[in-house]
């Protein structure tokens, strides 16, 4: 009861704060600062059509890789944790309907995933969704196999390489151009096009398959640990 | 107003009362094997009208919405199936009235 | 387009998202809770599509719908949905 | 209170909630996973703010071709896409931590672990 006294006042209060910050707020009219910037120049200079993939990898590709990172410790801890202190295995067997499913279906499912991963610099998409597409095709593998799957050795070492290769293209801008992670060491070619937007192709698809491996690698962890129903 | 346009009208509005008619089952039957057959069977046959006269009104979307609807042909009867053994498995799911459970007796057969 | 027909589809999304989220807070059953949750990530990414993001709406789909379901699903059957 | 008002207005106001919700349902929920839930619901609405920040109406998506003059700010837009992904990884830390949790106490009520208590 007093647990519930203290958490709605804490919440009224913030509630009244930031209805005091937002009543000063005015609607903008036009687009400030770095935004502007980024929306006047940013196909010329990355040769990227899709805005949003253009700062995620060029601009702000080193916030990725740091990103990147955080993504890195935090499924490293949850596959840490489940292998040292095993919680007991007891995957149910799937049924017959579902395991066939599963075995038609995730084909087509990486397929749209790779298809989001390399049309990043085109259309909306890029290495984060994908990524996220490709690891729900692995899940629904896992659903559908009757043992328990060990490929925690492949998948660490796509992760690495992913990362490994994330790494490297950033070495080659700053080596050939002086800047980490410049994205026009291959020329930008004419935006729009599949092969164009210089390097942001290859390092979408680098984020796709950390992405996707690293969000594989939970699921594994825990089915070792225990069927997910 | 040409003949396709008036025939992809009828298919949405079509589509949109059946998903209607399959939200209002969801909320009114009253166990969970009941709901899933207002939220199965009904889904499907919203979509497939609806994502139709979709193609209809643009053509030129009409390959991608016959993948999207072969997706739901596929993945909907799938996913139905795997909710309904999970609700089976749970003792607080059955409901008072079930007279034939054919799931419970061949549980013992096909293992 | 129509500004009030937009008006309309994001107040209706967030009267439903509001209910929801609170709904998922006072449900008795844990698997309700999660379900709802999962609904509530899918219409966000309904709003985000309405705010001019397809790639963040996109990404709220597939993860929000799809991942972060299955990872509540299994917690809860290692946890037990008592409560 | 024109119809655009309300379109850009009530974005805003979805966000919030879910945030204030969220942190209510953190401080005062009791199983382990509502616990995650609410964090997961308060994460939601600030995504939703922060792409909000950055939508104007009335203008396109960031994705440029010719017919496109006027665009929406992209950078709280790819903010918001990692961290969505940052946010389910999190998330799934957060649940075999309160497992874990859970069968070291014996249950999963916050109540009856002793080093969460507040």
């Amino acid at each position: 009861m007093i647990r519930t006294i203290v958490g709605l006042a804490i919440v009224l209060v913030l509630a009244a704060i930031l209805i005091t910050v937002v009543d000063d707020y005015t609607v903008p009219s036009a687009l400030s600062g770095v935004g502007e910037l980024y929306t006047q120049t940013g196909v010329e200079d990355t040769g990227s059509v899709n805005l949003v993939t253009a700062v995620v990898v060029a601009y702000r590709g080193l916030d990725t890789l740091g990103e990147v990172v955080v993504l890195f410790s935090a499924s490293t801890a949850v596959v840490l944790i489940l292998t040292l202190i095993p919680i007991g295995a007891n995957p149910t067997p799937p049924s017959s309907i579902v395991a066939f499913t599963a075995g038609i279906l995730p084909g087509a499912i990486i397929l749209f995933g790779i298809y989001i991963i390399t049309h990043g610099h085109l259309s909306p998409g890029g290495g984060f969704p994908g990524g996220a597409v490709v690891a729900s095709a692995f899940l629904l593998v896992m659903l559908g196999s009757n043992t328990i799957p060990d490929k925690s050795k492949f998948l660490s070492s796509i992760e690495s390489l992913a990362g490994l290769t994330f790494g490297l293209l950033g070495f080659w801008g700053m080596f050939t151009l002086g800047q980490f992670l410049n994205n026009l060491v291959i020329p930008a070619g004419s935006p729009g096009r599949i092969i164009s937007a210089g390097i942001i192709p290859l390092i979408s698809l680098a984020i796709g398959a950390k992405v996707a491996s690293e969000l594989s690698g939970i699921f594994s962890s825990y089915r070792k640990a225990g069927g997910e129903e | 107003m040409s003949v396709t346009s008036i025939i992809a009208h009828v298919l949405t509005g079509l589509g949109a009362l059946v998903l209607f008619a399959s939200g209002l089952g969801v909320f009114r039957l009253p166990d969970v094997f009941n709901k899933m057959h207002a939220g199965t069977k009904a889904t499907t046959l919203g979509s497939i009208l609806f994502l139709t006269g979709l193609g209809l009104f643009e053509p030129s979307w009409m390959p991608k919405l016959l993948l999207v609807v072969v997706f739901i042909v596929l993945t909907n009867p799938v996913s139905s199936h795997a909710l309904a053994r999970a609700a089976h498995n749970e003792p607080a799911e059955k409901p008072d009235n079930l007279i034939i459970d054919d799931l419970e007796e061949s549980k013992g057969e096909n293992q | 387009m129509n500004m009030s027909l937009f008006a309309a589809a994001s107040i209706g999304t967030g009267i439903m998202m509001i209910v929801a989220a609170v709904a998922a807070l006072i449900v008795k059953k844990l698997i309700s809770a999660i379900i709802i949750v999962g609904f509530v990530s899918l219409s966000a990414s309904l709003l985000f599509l309405l705010m001019d993001a397809p790639d963040v709406a996109i990404t709220e789909a597939s993860i929000g719908a799809a991942i972060s379901t299955v990872i509540f699903l299994w917690g809860r059957g290692k946890i037990g949905g008592e409560q | 209170m024109s119809a655009e008002y309300l379109f850009y207005w009530s974005m805003a106001a979805t966000g919030l909630g879910l945030v204030l919700i969220g942190l209510w349902g953190v401080l005062t929920r009791k199983h382990i996973l509502r616990i995650a839930l609410a964090f997961t619901l308060a994460d939601t609405g600030v995504n939703l703010i922060l792409v909000w920040s950055g939508f104007l109406p009335n203008r396109a998506a960031p994705i440029i071709d010719s017919s496109v003059t006027t665009v929406v700010d992209p950078l709280p837009q790819a903010l918001v896409l990692t961290s969505i992904v940052i946010g389910v990884a999190v998330a799934a830390l957060f649940v075999v931590v309160g497992v874990l949790a859970s069968r070291k106490s014996g249950s999963a009520d916050i109540r009856h672990m002793k080093e969460l208590r507040w």
